[in-house]
């Protein structure tokens, strides 16, 4: 996977979270503030112009500039998050300028551990680590089984969608959604919503 | 619902801390913001306080929530066992707690309580 | 002097509260309010808060103290041990403190303290 | 002493308090907000116009009229606690038209004890505790050895003002000169000041 694939990646989200946006805020006003949609659709736009004025040359300067963009855009907790989670990722790819499935699960790892170490949050916390945790154990767990790359992808992002659909029962134990106690059961969390969205469009950059 | 009355030297500080517990804890919550002196100084004004008080009161009891100083010394002289009670908690972080709380239906004592578990959360 | 940044949802929370902290605990402190985000709206500002590190930094380092959310991830990004560190307290009592300790000369970590102690505070 | 004498007392309190409303203030500056004297000088000027309007017809209605109008118009900590101070007396007081100096000294006590309640100090936290304590005992004690009223009072102003001093060396314990910490040794309490002009006032209007 070169740089044109995450190019393709950045652009993938940033159409399904334009797409999702006003579902993902819908989410928020049930247990957050109602912003979690406009945060990132406000994040990935700033992303698209810094991409476009200035093209990184390496799949890791991209999503560098990717976390970077994103923790000066978003507004809410998600742009620390996520803009940790791309810049980590981005780190991790070094100079590479072509990216083998074991370096992508080895980035997506180090997502999770920069975000976990970030937020302090643990599985079950109801939070973007409910998605993001299973879909980078299903993608490293198809790579050590040599499925194929698409495959390898799409299990990733099954993994995101059912654990973002199981935060529904949890109680939230970070974030804002914290506050709320058991008032926050019985809902999804935005956040880990919007993670199964963030590997659906990994899944859909690579049958492009 | 019961009725929660942010007191404040400041009116700024009130009315923001209740924007952000009513982003949080819900909209529908009784909640008055009464701070400042009646001319629009620093201090605090029992008769603003008491007229809060009256705003939020639907019956249930109400939360007094004060910063400091002179709020916590004008929350007193307004207490009245049963009904209308101190919080004796952080300003924002209790007061979110205690939205949020009142918002879910708590009774004055489940308020109350709610309200003083923000002294055990952290925040790291 | 040690600098002090407040970091909140809103622009106003933060400035309310650094404003009363400024009249208890003295105008000399170096203090900044980074709250809201760059629009105006509510939620954090990075760019903001580095600004406002830079702005009360006179080398003797930088005490951040958020409110809650967005605000505690986005100081985290800029913790610096031993320079730029994280007062996990209530805001606005904390922020006093914080102050107030900072006014009367003390050092980072003695500025950290002093804040932390508002977790013991009670006000009745 | 009766109606006419607590109401030239209220006067003396009035001017005393105008002429050392910048001190006050001046020592307020220091450990808490620079309003103490602006503070009082409002209250009091309020309490002149309500005694105007509504004459009280006993010494007991005019301490609670006073009372009353310096918790509403004071605006910082000092007007719940001298409003709370001069109700209590005034409650004390009952009905009665002509009040012995045994039941001003009972009535000081009240005035003390409400205070204490309503904001917890003890004496040694640096507050108007510190003087209204000493003032009343030493009332207290002069009524009980029989001195005359002049004298008793002469006692009572004298503690007082030995008690306000005495404040300087303490570190505030309550009020907001308590966040102060350390930084509040080494100045006279405000509050305490006030309650020395308090009774010297006391005194003033006995020797009319
Ligand atoms: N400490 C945390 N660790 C992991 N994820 C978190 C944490 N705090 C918040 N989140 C995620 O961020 C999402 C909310 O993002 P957003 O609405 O954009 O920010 P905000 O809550 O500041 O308005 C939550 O649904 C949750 O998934
Ligand atoms: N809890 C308390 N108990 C007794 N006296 C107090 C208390 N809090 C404050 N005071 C007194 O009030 C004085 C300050 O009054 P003032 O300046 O008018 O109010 P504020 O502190 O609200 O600006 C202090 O100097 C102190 O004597
Ligand atoms: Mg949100
Ligand atoms: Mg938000
Ligand atoms: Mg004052
Ligand atoms: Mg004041």
């Amino acid at each position: 996977m070169n740089t044109e694939f995450f190019a393709a990646w950045i652009e993938e989200i940033t159409s399904a979270v334009r797409a999702g946006r006003d579902h993902l805020t819908e989410l928020d006003a049930a247990i957050g503030d109602a912003d979690h949609g406009t945060n990132l659709d406000r994040g990935f736009t700033a992303v698209g112009e810094a991409l476009a004025a200035a093209p990184p040359g390496t799949p890791g300067a991209l999503l560098v500039l990717t976390g970077t963009t994103l923790i000066r855009k978003v507004g809410g907790a998600s742009g620390p998050l996520y803009g940790t989670a791309f810049r980590e990722m981005g780190k991790a790819f070094g100079e590479a300028t072509e990216i083998s499935p074991a370096e992508l699960s080895a980035g997506v790892d180090a997502a999770l551990a920069g975000v976990r170490r970030l937020g302090s949050a643990a599985e079950g916390d109801k939070t973007m680590v409910d998605a993001l945790a299973p879909a980078a154990a299903a993608l490293s767990r198809a790579v050590r089984d040599g499925l194929k790359p698409e495959e390898a992808l799409e299990a990733a992002a099954t993994a995101a969608a059912e654990g973002a659909r199981a935060t529904v029962p949890l109680q939230a134990r970070k974030g804002r959604a914290s506050y709320l106690g058991p008032r926050s059961v019985g809902h999804e969390d935005p956040g880990a919503a919007s993670t199964a969205l963030v590997f659906g469009a990994l899944r859909a950059a690579a049958s492009r | 619902m019961v009725g929660i009355v942010l007191i404040s030297h400041s009116g700024g500080l009130a009315a923001e801390t209740a924007a952000l517990a009513r982003q949080i804890g819900g909209a529908k919550v009784p909640l008055a913001a009464a701070g400042g002196t009646e001319d629009g100084g620093l201090g605090t004004s029992p008769d603003r306080v008491s007229a809060a008080v009256e705003e939020v009161d639907q019956g249930d009891g109400v939360v007094l929530i004060p910063d400091l100083g002179s709020s916590v010394l004008t929350a007193r002289l307004l207490e009245s066992p049963g009904q209308v009670v101190i919080a004796d908690v952080p300003f924002v972080e209790g007061a979110v707690s205690a939205v949020v709380a009142a918002g879910g239906g708590a009774s004055l004592d489940g308020v109350l309580a709610a309200a003083e578990e923000a002294w055990h959360f952290r925040k790291l």
